[in-house]
C-alpha cells in the first residue's frame, strides 16, 4: 500500500493485477452495487482457477462459472434474485463438481474475514448449532474458557487475496465513498491482503474532506482503482441507477453467443470500443 | 383483472394469504427483519407498516431502517428499501444485532422445512452430489438458532416442501411460524403444529399434504383478511405485479 | 427499545435511570466528546458504587472518584491529557483501594465488547503476549483450533449496563449523528444492555434522510435522549467546541469547594438554574 | 526566546532532539500512527510531513489520515488532528490494523524500558498497592507485540525511567527505537542497543545514567538537526509553547 502515489488506471489493468488462481471478495450483494464490469474483464482475461468469497453473490458468480473462470467459492446465498430464482451456471457447476463450494452462513463467512481483520486465527460465532454445515466444514467449537458453560463455534481465518469493492466516488487519491448500504465492503476490505476499486466517477477531493465521515475505505488502504461509468451494470448502483431487468433476462437465455453478447454489451466493451 | 384485486372480492389468494399472514407474526414496539430473496416477507412488513394501527421497527437487508421506498421494489434487497431511512444499518449490524438476542422477528427462506421447524436451503440429495444445489441458508444457520422468533414460508404446500426428513439441515433452532399458500404452522413445544388453515382448505388437506405429523388441537380456518390488510396489500400492489410473479396457487 | 416514542427527555430524568451500582460506557476519548454533563448529573444526583467501562477515560473518571461515585473501572488508559498529567483522583483512588482496577490494553477492552455485540461468551485479541495483564485478569489464551501453532488470549465477554454517547447531532425520533472521529461509540452502543444519548442539539428528520449513512446509531437502538448544549464542557466537541483550559485547570486545584464550584459551572447546571 | 529558536542557533535541546529523533524513525510509503498522550510523536509526525521528501500515511488517535490540522493541539489526541482528513479511521480500524500486521510505525507511551524493550505504564511498586498509579498501557500490550515496528521516548534519561527490572511488565514485544533527551536506542537480536548519543553528551554520560546494560558498538553523536528539520519544528511551535511545556532538561 502506496500513499499519495496515482492510483486510478484503466480496467484492464486493475483485472490484469489478479492472478490465476485468486481468491476475491467482491463487494455487494445480489444485484446490488457488484463489481461486475471488473468480473467480466476477468473473463475476457482469460482468468482460471479463482476463489469468490462473498456471503451473496448471484450474477457476479453465475458469469465467471459460465465462463468456466472459477474454481472455488465460499458464500452463503446464491441466487439471481429479483424473480430469476436460482443463478444456473452455479448451479450446473456445483452439481457436476466443476467448482467447490464451501457453504457458510451469511454471518460464518463474516466471522471468518473478521477474524483475518481483526489479524486472529479463529472468530466465534453465534448461532449454528444443529446445522450440519460444521460437519462439512470441520469446524469446531469452543467451550467458554470462563466457565459459562456455553460453547461457541470457531470459524477459521479467511484472508482473500483481494477485495473488490463497487463505489460510488473515489478521491483523486483512492478514498471510497458508498452511498446506501455498505453491505459486507468494510470487513472485505479489511481482511482482504488487497484492496481493488471500480467507482462511477471521481470526486473532489474537497468533498471528502468536507465529510470524512462518509469515507468507507481509505486511500492508504487502496491498491489501485478504475473509473467505469455504469460498471455495476446490470445490476443497480443506489442511487445513480437501478438494475437493467432486460440485460439480465437476456443474460439468462441459455443459447451460444449470449454470454459473448452479453460481454460485448458491459459499457466497460463499449466504451473500450471506441478508444 | 388481478387475483390481488379479486382477492378484495372475497375469495382469498396464496399470494395474499402468506402476506396476510407473515405479517400476522409482526408484534408491537418490536424489531422485525426481513431479507434477501425474501418478497413475500418484504411486502408482509410493508404491509404491517400500513395495516396495523401500532409501531413497530422494520429493518431489512438493504440496511434501511422504517423506510419509505418511493417504490416497492422486485429485488427484496434492492436500495429502494433504504430511501427515506434515517440510519444504515448494514450487514455486520443486523446479524449482530441477532446473534446478540435482540432481534424480535426474522423472516428466513426454505425449501424444505421438517415437523421440528428445521430447514434445507442446500440441495436436494446428497450435499456432496446435489440433484439440485439450492441457494443456501443465507442468514438462516446462524439467525434461526438466535433470533427470538423467526418465520418461514414456502410457496409450495406439499410433501416435498414440508418433510418427515431434510435433505440436509442448513439450519435448525426456534423456526416459530411456517406460512404456505394453505396453512399456517407455529411451535409448541418444540415442534411444529398447525395453527390455522385457508378456509377454502382443510384440516384433512392440510394433513394430506404435509410429510411430518403435527398437532391440530384449536386450529381453526384462519381468519380473513380485514379491510386493512386487503387494502394495504391492493396499495403495495396495485397492478397485481407481485402477485402474477409470485405465481401461487393454492393446489 | 421501542419504537417512534417520545425519546427527549430532561438530563435529570435520563440520568435518573441509571441505578447505583451501574456499569457505564462512557463514549469519547480524555478530554474529547464525552458526556460530561450527563457525568456531573449523576454526581449531583448523588450515584454510588458505579464502574465505568472506557478504553481511555479521563475528566470523566477523574470526577466520578473525586465525589467518591465509581467503585470499578475497566480501562486501557487514564490521564487528563492535554498538559494535565494523570488523573490526580483516580491515581489516589486506586493507590488506595477505594476504586477496583480492570486494567486493560484498549483493544482487550474492545475486544471484550465485541463478544457482547457478537452475541458469543469470549473474543480473540491479537497481540498482548509478554505483559503482564492476562496473570493479572485470569485471560486465558486458546490454541487454533485449526492447527495454525498460534495461541491467542481470549477476553471474557463485557457487557455494560450502559452506554452513554455524547452526540452532535440527533434526530427527533434519537437517531445519532457524530462528527469527526467516532472512538468506541460504536462498538459501546452495540454492546451495552442500555443506549443513552445526550446531544448538542436535535437536527431535522430530513437531514438524516438525506445522509443515512452518516448516523452512528439508529434510533431504534436509542432508549432516550437529552439536549445539552455545550455538554461536553470542559472538553471538546468537534467541530462545535474546543477543550476549556482554563475551566480544566480550575477543576485540577485540590481545594475545598472546587468540586462544587465546578459543578455549579456546568452549562446543564446553569440552565437548570434559569428555570 | 524560546528554546525552539535558541535551537535553530546551534545548541540542541532536549525537546528538539526528541522530537526530531522519532521523526527519523518515519520511512517512505509506511503507515504511521501517533496516540494520546503523545504530543511529541505528534509533533515528529507533523515534523516528517513537513521536513522530509518522501510521502508516507500518518494516521491518528483523532481519526485522522494525513490531515492538514489549521493548528498543532495541545491535546494530541484533539479533532483538530482529523482536520482537512479525507477519512476519518477511527479507533477500532486502527488497532485492527495494527494487530493484523499492517502497522509499519506506532508510537507507545512508556514510564520505564528494560533492555529487552519492555514497557511499564502502569505502576510503580507493586501493582496491588501502587506507591503511584500510572496511565496504563493504552495501546500497548496489543501494539507492542504486533506493530511491525514500535517506538518510545522518555522526556528524562535516568536509571528510574530506563530500569533494569520493571516494576511490572504492561507490555512487551517489538520495541525498535526509544529516545531520551541524550540518546537514541534501537533495538539488535531482541535487546536495545545504543544507536547514537546526544552531541553534547557522551557514551560515558549514556552508561551512567542508564539502568540496564546495553552494547554500543557502532554508536556515535547523534547527527544534528537538519536545517529542514529544524525549520519544521520551528513552524510547528513558533512561540516555544510545545517546548516550554515539555519541560525538558538534558540533565
Amino acid at each position: 500500500m502506496s500513499a499519495g502515489t496515482q492510483k486510478i488506471i484503466p480496467l484492464a489493468d486493475l483485472a490484469a493485477r489478479v492472478p490465476d488462481g485468486s481468491s476475491l471478495a467482491l463487494g455487494g450483494s445480489f444485484l446490488h452495487r457488484g463489481p461486475f464490469a471488473f468480473v467480466r474483464e476477468l473473463i475476457r482475461q482469460g482468468r482460471r482457477d479463482l476463489e469468490v468469497v462473498k456471503q451473496s453473490p448471484g450474477y457476479d458468480i453465475d458469469i465467471l462459472c459460465r465462463a468456466g473462470a472459477l474454481s472455488r467459492a465460499k458464500a452463503g446465498i446464491v441466487a439471481m434474485e429479483g424473480n430469476f430464482g436460482l443463478a444456473p451456471w452455479y448451479r450446473r457447476a456445483i452439481e457436476s463438481g466443476h467448482v467447490r463450494l464451501e457453504e457458510h452462513a451469511c454471518a460464518s463467512l463474516t466471522a471468518g474475514l473478521r477474524a483475518a481483520a481483526f489479524g486472529v486465527p479463529f472468530m466465534p460465532c453465534g448461532g449454528i448449532h444443529g446445522s450440519d454445515l460444521p460437519a462439512l466444514n470441520g469446524w469446531k467449537t469452543i467451550e467458554d474458557p470462563y466457565g459459562s458453560g456455553e460453547a461457541v463455534y470457531a470459524i477459521p481465518r479467511i484472508q482473500p487475496d483481494f477485495a473488490v469493492i463497487q463505489a460510488n466516488e473515489v478521491s483523486e487519491s483512492g478514498d471510497v465513498r458508498v452511498y446506501g448500504t455498505s453491505h459486507w465492503d468494510r470487513i472485505m476490505s479489511r481482511s482482504a491482503k488487497r484492496v481493488l476499486v471500480v467507482a462511477e466517477r471521481v470526486a473532489p477531493d474537497a468533498s471528502f474532506r468536507d465529510q470524512p465521515e462518509l469515507t468507507l475505505v481509505p486511500h492508504f488502504l487502496v491498491e489501485a482503482v478504475s473509473i467505469v461509468p455504469n460498471g455495476a451494470w446490470p445490476g443497480s448502483l443506489w442511487p445513480d441507477y437501478a438494475i437493467d431487468y432486460p440485460a439480465v433476462e437476456a443474460y439468462m437465455a441459455d443459447d451460444p453467443g449470449v454470454l459473448d453478447a452479453h460481454l460485448a454489451a458491459g459499457p466497460e466493451a463499449r466504451e473500450a470500443a471506441h478508444v | 383483472m388481478s387475483e390481488a384485486v379479486s382477492g378484495a372480492r372475497g375469495d382469498w389468494s396464496g399470494f395474499s394469504y402468506i402476506v396476510t399472514n407473515l405479517a400476522r407474526f409482526v408484534r408491537p414496539n418490536e424489531i422485525t427483519f426481513s431479507g434477501v430473496n425474501s418478497a413475500l416477507p418484504m411486502l408482509a412488513c410493508l404491509l404491517a407498516k400500513r395495516a396495523y394501527p401500532f409501531a413497530f421497527t422494520y429493518i431489512n437487508v438493504a440496511g434501511g431502517v422504517d423506510p419509505n421506498p418511493s417504490a416497492v421494489p422486485i429485488s427484496s434487497s434492492d436500495p429502494v428499501l433504504a430511501e427515506g431511512s434515517r440510519a444504515i444499518f448494514a450487514n455486520e449490524d443486523f446479524y449482530d444485532l441477532c446473534t446478540r438476542g435482540l432481534m424480535d422477528l426474522c423472516f428466513l427462506g426454505a425449501a424444505q422445512v421438517d415437523g421440528l421447524g428445521r430447514t434445507n436451503v442446500s440441495c436436494i440429495g446428497d450435499w456432496h452430489a446435489p440433484r439440485v444445489r439450492l441457494p443456501g441458508g443465507g442468514g438462516g444457520a446462524v439467525m434461526l438458532p438466535t433470533a427470538r422468533r423467526a418465520v418461514t414460508w414456502r410457496t409450495e404446500h406439499s410433501r416435498r416442501t414440508l418433510v418427515e426428513t431434510l435433505d440436509f439441515v442448513t439450519a435448525a433452532g426456534g423456526m416459530h411460524g411456517v406460512v404456505t399458500p394453505i396453512a399456517v404452522f407455529t411451535k409448541r413445544e418444540g415442534r411444529l403444529v398447525l395453527a390455522s388453515w385457508h378456509p377454502e382448505a382443510s384440516l384433512d388437506e392440510v394433513r394430506d399434504r404435509t410429510g411430518f405429523a403435527f398437532a391440530a388441537d384449536g386450529a381453526a380456518p384462519t381468519p380473513p383478511p380485514t379491510p386493512e390488510e386487503r387494502a394495504a396489500l391492493a396499495a403495495l400492489d396495485p397492478e397485481g405485479r407481485f402477485e402474477a410473479d409470485a405465481g401461487i396457487r393454492l393446489r
